[in-house]
């Protein structure tokens, strides 16, 4: 019998605390297989931001630090200064990232920081409850939001991935999904990359994950997957918007 | 742990998203109709034979529940 | 609470998941208990509790002040799922009542025997009387009503307009009709 | 009057409503999200302004610039957001301009957790923020306070031109209680000439906390000061329940407090005279009502959900010839009645 | 005689605390004659941030308010949204607004504040005595880089008027210098069109001014000048990055 | 050994290098920009990281970060940058991580003024940060002091794993005076076996502050409790100065303690008996040490450059049986030992 | 205030940078030789007659000493 | 101060513009008292005080350890600018000495008359013995070193190298010269 699937041994044997069809748990499983694969689960050291995914170090079985919400990239910032050796990843929200953590984000990414991000955009406040976020889409309705997002009112949504990219400390910037299987392969090579780049010391590497969070959508988990495709991707593009390659360091 | 030929499936993890049985493309999976530990309705392998051991369910079910062999 | 029975006070938690209106029935029961002129508290879940589909209320009901909002050792505990019973069984006061929706939980997962422990299969009577389970919690909460002697059930029935949204009205007989099935169930079984 | 059956929450956003809140911007935190969820529908119905900021540092920088031009701003947090709002509740106490900042208190230090918590009492009394100034202070225990105390608390910021802080917690906030509504807001306040209104007037109107020249720094800290020492004669609220023949108090606030009345009822009951002294502003601190206790009771038990901080002001004003015994819980679970009412017992029984 | 030139009205009669051959002095006299010939010093108010523009209130005879430093168009929002009948203009150093006020400038950006923002890039932090800036040049000594700015360390400057022409929000986003007659002039028509994008309405008007510090680039006032055309300029080129038209707006 | 000619700022500087400081980050603020200066030049010299953050929020995150990593790091500030701190020791505190944090104190509330200040002594000492947690307090009043206590702070913080505040002010920061370099740090400290090593250990590491199961949260808090309380009994510093025979004793931290021993020369030499308190360490206070002055003295003058904070500590301390005077000074000039004298008689003699 | 036909100079306003000087095509400006209040050597119009009124000087200076008029 | 004479006790305030020197006088003067085994402080103008050219220090010289580093009224003031006289003249102690560069200080501008007030061309003495007057400043301090009898001028002369950069070692002689000028235009003056 050939294995076909199964979970990565970093991941541990739990179930996780996410709602039912939530891509958290998808960006969870990927991140483990890369670790797993890439055999770096004694050097990695996790920067955990605060929302649906502080947890983290619940499920996946490396070193792991809670950042202040917000923060994951100063911290990051800090660890990957202290310990070069090792590899240091941020797993952070939308709201994490581009609200509150707006500048941490961007002063990092534009030091060049040698550290990897992934980054869940999920277009909502998803651990406090559904509130707006960064991301959430125009006329998206949101707790805080209760007539949806107004572009006069609450600006536009930010797309990170692109306005990193245009930074030079970047060297790799790129937005993935998981709403077919070819995302999903994508994705995986994806977040791979990034922490590859990492290894190679090729600076600040940064994926995003467009994500369903179906609780606070008020949709199946089905229906969240197709507001993804439908509503998501056509505003947040898939593909890579920045990748330096090797000889653009050296 | 259900115990197929083909699929391994983790009874008390699943959360009957059913995101599996819409990547199936063999309409091999089913939701169940037992209640595990977590409150959900488990996932089945309905229709063992349809199933073509592709590994599609595993990839996008979002709380590694599955796993796939090949026979 | 010993308030050596000196002035009426009752407490409750009402525990499930979500979707299986927990919340509302423990505000159903607080406005019966306003209209018959009873101090009342209400607190809910929050927060991260509510991932993984947790939900929970305590109401006290007295005809004082009330200080705490949240029991410790609530007198009366509404269990509606495995994980709920797993919480509250073991809070719920020495002598007091486990109210267990055996539909969805194990008996046999009841543990606690300093407790009287009363199971209605809730979703059996709710698809009974109104055709599907989604009113199991309105049976309970008739049960309770009866059992715990804490409210008439009329003051249940003519809260209901006070919790149900605008554009569910249409539905207010089919609660009345599922707290009355509750409260029936439990005066036919008190001979048991 | 009819009642209505509100959360906490509900009050406090309805009574900011009442008292003519006009500016709201906050940041979403748990266990205080209904809040500003509630202020998002409502406020613009009145012609308010609601605004979730990018972070708490924006939030209480966006009601320094609302508060400059007149208006009545709030904001709402919990206990890791408002850290962040120091810096910024400095400036508006240097800035002498009116805010409202609630506190529906969670657990630190750090995340600590979401549940009831008074870990932060210093910080709401003692000043979180740099320099040598204090907010006034208001600690409710009921829905009802919720409503009728953040009116209070607007009037208050405005009359004395200082940030106000409403020091709250999960238990109050999310709790449904019973409510009264009054409107009773705004009365003999002074106009606010130093504002910004719809155009410049005769003057430039500079609003700022920058003090270099000379001893200008000097006289505007002083000038605080005796503002704060105005509050202090004015403005202190009280609640004391029981106390005229306690041989033994109870002292606390908030939540604890209305915990601890159950306490002395019960005491009562079995001919214990047990009394409750709960400060509701908790800056300023009744502390001549707390000193004139000592005239005829002389055994206490602080109580707090913490483990032990208002406990010091209350040595402090009491002095050391009475005991005062402590019952610290820095736990999300509050004590219970029987609880205090057994410290009560193996302290001084 | 035909007036040339005078100081406008809105300008008090007293003398700038800046040092000799600071364009900070520039930069407050096109503001005062924008305001005066705009016919607007009665609508105008200033939210000034901290740096050595932070007295502007004795220059500029406008409303003015002081902001916590980085935090100017968090405390603008404020202003606005409270008085959307009035002028609001902030007036912030580059430590100032893209340092520590990273997250405030870009939100306040994307959500199309319709305030005037005027942007002193000095590569350094003046007031503090020439610590090292996001904008401070590669190489380029200050007291916190002793050694220069280095990119592994220290991270690549920031050109803010690019990064934020990418917003949505931003109506108006452009670079001006004072280093020839003509872009004195350009730097005149560059201020007062972001005012009247205020007066009209149209969002987020962002003016970045290329700006000498003699003093802690250690310089004489012309050799200053000098460096920024010939350092500054090629690094951050003048123009306009992104003007919307009324017809976008309408 | 010969002495150095220093600043207060480089003393500090170099005594963190002494004491093994490897990783600083920090952000400008007048009046402690020497600070980073100086270690952006030497600190690389010794294989330590220097990092410019972008703001204050940032830097104390890096700390975070870097503490976790099991090196000794090390941030300054001054006021208001501390206070947008808050947020950030709480963290710290939470996640049990050493770190030492100095303020160069200038004034508030708000943009305030760049000169000498004791505004901060509340901010310091009662926790400006959320939660309910301490962290000790370091207040030097000499050149030598900023050098000899700053290595004390990085093993106190160590040994307890906890944020240390350094509160210093811009008067002990930029004044010279020679300095003895002694290398005494880091004696008898446990390992850091909780840290981030080169590689993941057996056992995966968590860092944080997040407690959310059970009673968690409250072992946790009480965890931190009983280790302040350790604190208490072992890390009190106190500097007491003609106080045996005194009938009248000053009490006063930093700077003005260090005028206030030039009031008690003058004193003395006309005959008047007078000596002086100093903290050394603000928290925790030498409260015993001052209770048990209360024994043969009854005349006390707190003096502070404030409108009375830590008034308040020392009324708490030595009760309502002793006279308790005060000379507060809100200003940037600091009080002359001349008017420390003439507080003293005026209230006194 | 030092009164020209072509330049007011504000004495006490100025700074010596010389910016003015080096934007004067003709050459006109100089530094003065005294000290003024803030303790800068003033700017003087050391060649009425080259100068054109054209306002360069005026435009430049940070400081806003010159005030320009054309006869 | 009021110490009586019972001790050694000399307190200073250094003042001009930036460039001036005012700092490193300040500072020369303190390691000359370090020589003679004083205490010593020296504090610095510092953050905004510095925009528009200003500088300033004080220095305190002791036998016991120092209070205050920041004098409140110094006795003795050394002023290099008409701002600097401005904001010192009034501060000096009742009694004290005003040490005025004239070559740049208007005379009439002092206005306080129960001070010593003298006046020194340091940017004249300066030019005449090194041919520029970039050394007024050490001319001055020659002159306050002579006229307060506070330390050797020796002690000063075996300082300048603890005070001037590598780079800058080639000027130690010249600044020698100038102190030695200053000490002497004082005593040559003593007898006026
Ligand atoms: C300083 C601070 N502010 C606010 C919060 C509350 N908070 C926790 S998670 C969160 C945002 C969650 O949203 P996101 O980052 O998008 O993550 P998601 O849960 O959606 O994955 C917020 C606002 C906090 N913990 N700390
Ligand atoms: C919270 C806070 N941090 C730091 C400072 C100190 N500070 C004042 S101005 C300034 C930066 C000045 O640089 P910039 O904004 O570039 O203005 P410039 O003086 O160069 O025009 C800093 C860091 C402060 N006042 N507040
Ligand atoms: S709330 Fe949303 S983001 Fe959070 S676990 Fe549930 S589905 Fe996922
Ligand atoms: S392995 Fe493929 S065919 Fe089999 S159940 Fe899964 S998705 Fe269907
Ligand atoms: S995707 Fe996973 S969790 Fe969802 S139903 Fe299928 S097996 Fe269950
Ligand atoms: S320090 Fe620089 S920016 Fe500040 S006034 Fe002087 S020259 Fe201008
Ligand atoms: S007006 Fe023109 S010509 Fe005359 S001095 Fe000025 S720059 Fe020179
Ligand atoms: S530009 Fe202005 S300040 Fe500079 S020298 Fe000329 S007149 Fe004086
Ligand atoms: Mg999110
Ligand atoms: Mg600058």
């Amino acid at each position: 019998m050939k294995m076909i699937y199964k979970k990565p041994d970093v991941l541990k044997d739990v179930a996780f605390h996410f709602c039912p069809g939530c891509n958290h748990g998808n960006a969870h499983k990927l991140v483990a297989e890369t670790i797993s694969e890439l055999g770096i689960q004694d050097n990695c050291i996790a920067v955990i931001g605060v929302g649906c995914g502080v947890f983290l170090y619940d499920y996946i079985d490396v070193d792991s630090l809670e950042a202040p919400h917000g923060r994951g990239l100063a911290v990051a910032t800090g660890v990957k200064r202290a310990r070069p050796e090792r590899i240091v990843f941020t797993y952070q929200g939308d709201g994490d990232l581009a609200a509150i953590g707006m500048a941490e984000t961007v002063h990092a990414a534009n030091r060049g920081e040698n550290l990897t991000v992934i980054f869940i955009n999920n277009t909502i406040y998803g651990m406090t409850g559904g509130q707006m976020a960064p991301t959430t889409l125009l006329g998206q309705i949101a707790t805080t939001a209760p007539y949806g997002r107004e572009f006069q009112r609450d600006g536009y949504p930010i797309r990170m991935a692109e306005m990193l990219a245009t930074l030079e400390g970047v060297a790799y910037s790129t937005r993935v999904a998981f709403t077919t299987p070819k995302q999903i392969i994508d994705a995986k090579k994806a977040i791979k990359k990034a922490f590859e780049m990492q290894i190679n010391n090729m600076g600040f590497s940064f994926v995003e994950v467009l994500s369903a969070c179906p609780t606070n959508w008020n949709m199946q988990p089905l229906e969240a997957l197709k507001r993804v495709a439908e509503e998501m991707i056509p505003f947040f593009p898939l593909g890579t918007f920045k990748e330096r390659s090797i000889s653009d360091v050296l | 742990m259900t115990k197929n030929k083909k699929l391994v499936i983790n009874f008390n993890r699943c959360k009957g998203c059913q995101l599996c049985v819409s990547f199936c493309n063999k309409k091999a999976l089913a939701l169940g109709k037992k209640i595990n530990k977590l409150g959900y309705r488990c996932i089945v392998l309905e229709n063992e034979d349809a199933c073509v051991s592709c590994g599609l369910c595993a990839e996008i079910c979002p709380d590694a529940v599955i796993e796939v062999w090949r026979i | 609470m010993s308030f050596k029975n000196s002035h009426f006070y009752k407490d409750f938690v009402f525990a499930g998941f979500g979707g299986q209106g927990i919340l509302i029935s423990g505000t159903l029961l607080c406005y019966a208990a306003l209209k018959e002129g009873k101090e009342v508290t209400f607190f809910p879940s929050y927060g991260v509790e509510m991932r993984g589909g947790a939900a929970n209320c305590y109401v006290v009901i007295s005809d004082k002040k009330i200080g705490s909002p949240i029991p410790s050792t609530p007198e009366y505990a509404i269990i509606m799922s495995s994980p709920a019973l797993d919480r509250f069984q073991n809070v719920v006061k020495k002598g007091g009542v486990l109210f267990i929706n055996d539909d969805i939980v194990q008996k046999e997962d009841v543990v606690r025997d300093d407790v009287n422990k009363l199971f209605i299969s809730a979703n059996k009577i709710s698809n009974d009387v109104v055709g599907n389970d989604k009113l199991a919690n309105m049976v309970i909460l008739g049960y309770v009503a009866a059992m715990a002697d804490v409210v008439q059930v009329q003051s249940l029935i003519a809260s209901i307009k006070d919790v149900v949204s605008e554009k569910h009205k249409r539905f207010i007989p089919l609660n009345e009709k599922a707290i009355i099935a509750g409260a029936e169930h439990y005066n036919s079984s008190k001979g048991d | 009057m009819e009642k209505l059956f509100l959360r906490g929450s509900e009050a406090l956003a309805l009574g900011a409503i009442d008292a003519g809140l006009k500016f709201y911007a906050g940041y979403p935190i748990t266990p205080q999200n209904d809040i500003p969820e509630f202020l998002s529908r409502e406020l613009p119905k009145v012609g308010g302004k609601f605004i979730q900021a990018e972070s708490e540092v924006a939030s209480i920088n966006m009601l320094l610039g609302a508060s400059a031009c007149g208006i009545r701003v709030m904001t709402s947090s919990s206990s890791p957001g408002i850290s962040l709002m120091q810096e910024g509740i400095s400036y508006l106490a240097g800035s002498e301009l009116p805010a409202v900042i609630v506190n529906v208190t969670r657990w630190g230090p750090g995340l600590g957790g979401i549940g009831a918590s008074q870990g932060d009492y210093y910080q709401a009394t003692k000043g979180g923020g740099h320099g040598d100034y204090f907010t006034p202070v208001f600690s409710p225990f009921s829905v009802q306070e919720m409503y009728d105390l953040i009116i209070k608390a607007f009037d208050v910021a405005d009359r004395y031109r200082t940030p106000v802080i409403f020091l709250s917690d999960v238990m109050v906030s999310l709790m449904k209680e019973p409510v009264e509504r009054k409107f009773a807001s705004g009365v003999n306040l002074p106009e606010k000439l130093w504002a910004f209104g719809e155009q410049k007037g005769e003057k430039q109107k500079i609003i700022k906390s920058l003090y270099l020249k000379g001893h200008d720094l000097e006289h505007h800290n002083w000038k605080l000061y005796k503002r704060f020492q105005e509050i202090k004669e004015k403005e202190i609220l009280v609640d004391k329940y029981m106390c005229d023949d306690a041989d033994t108090i109870i002292v606390a606030f908030g939540m604890v407090a209305r915990i601890a009345r159950t306490t002395v009822d019960i005491a009562r009951e079995s001919g214990i005279k047990l009394g409750l002294f709960r400060p509701v502003t908790l800056v300023p601190y009744p502390e001549d009502d707390l000193e004139k206790l000592a005239e005829k009771c002389n055994k206490y038990l602080v109580a707090e959900m913490n483990t032990g901080q208002m406990l010091y002001d209350v040595k402090r004003i009491l002095g050391k010839s009475v005991n005062i015994g402590f019952y610290g819980k820095p736990s999300s679970y509050a004590p219970t009645p029987e609880e205090l009412l057994n410290k009560v017992k193996e302290l001084y029984l």
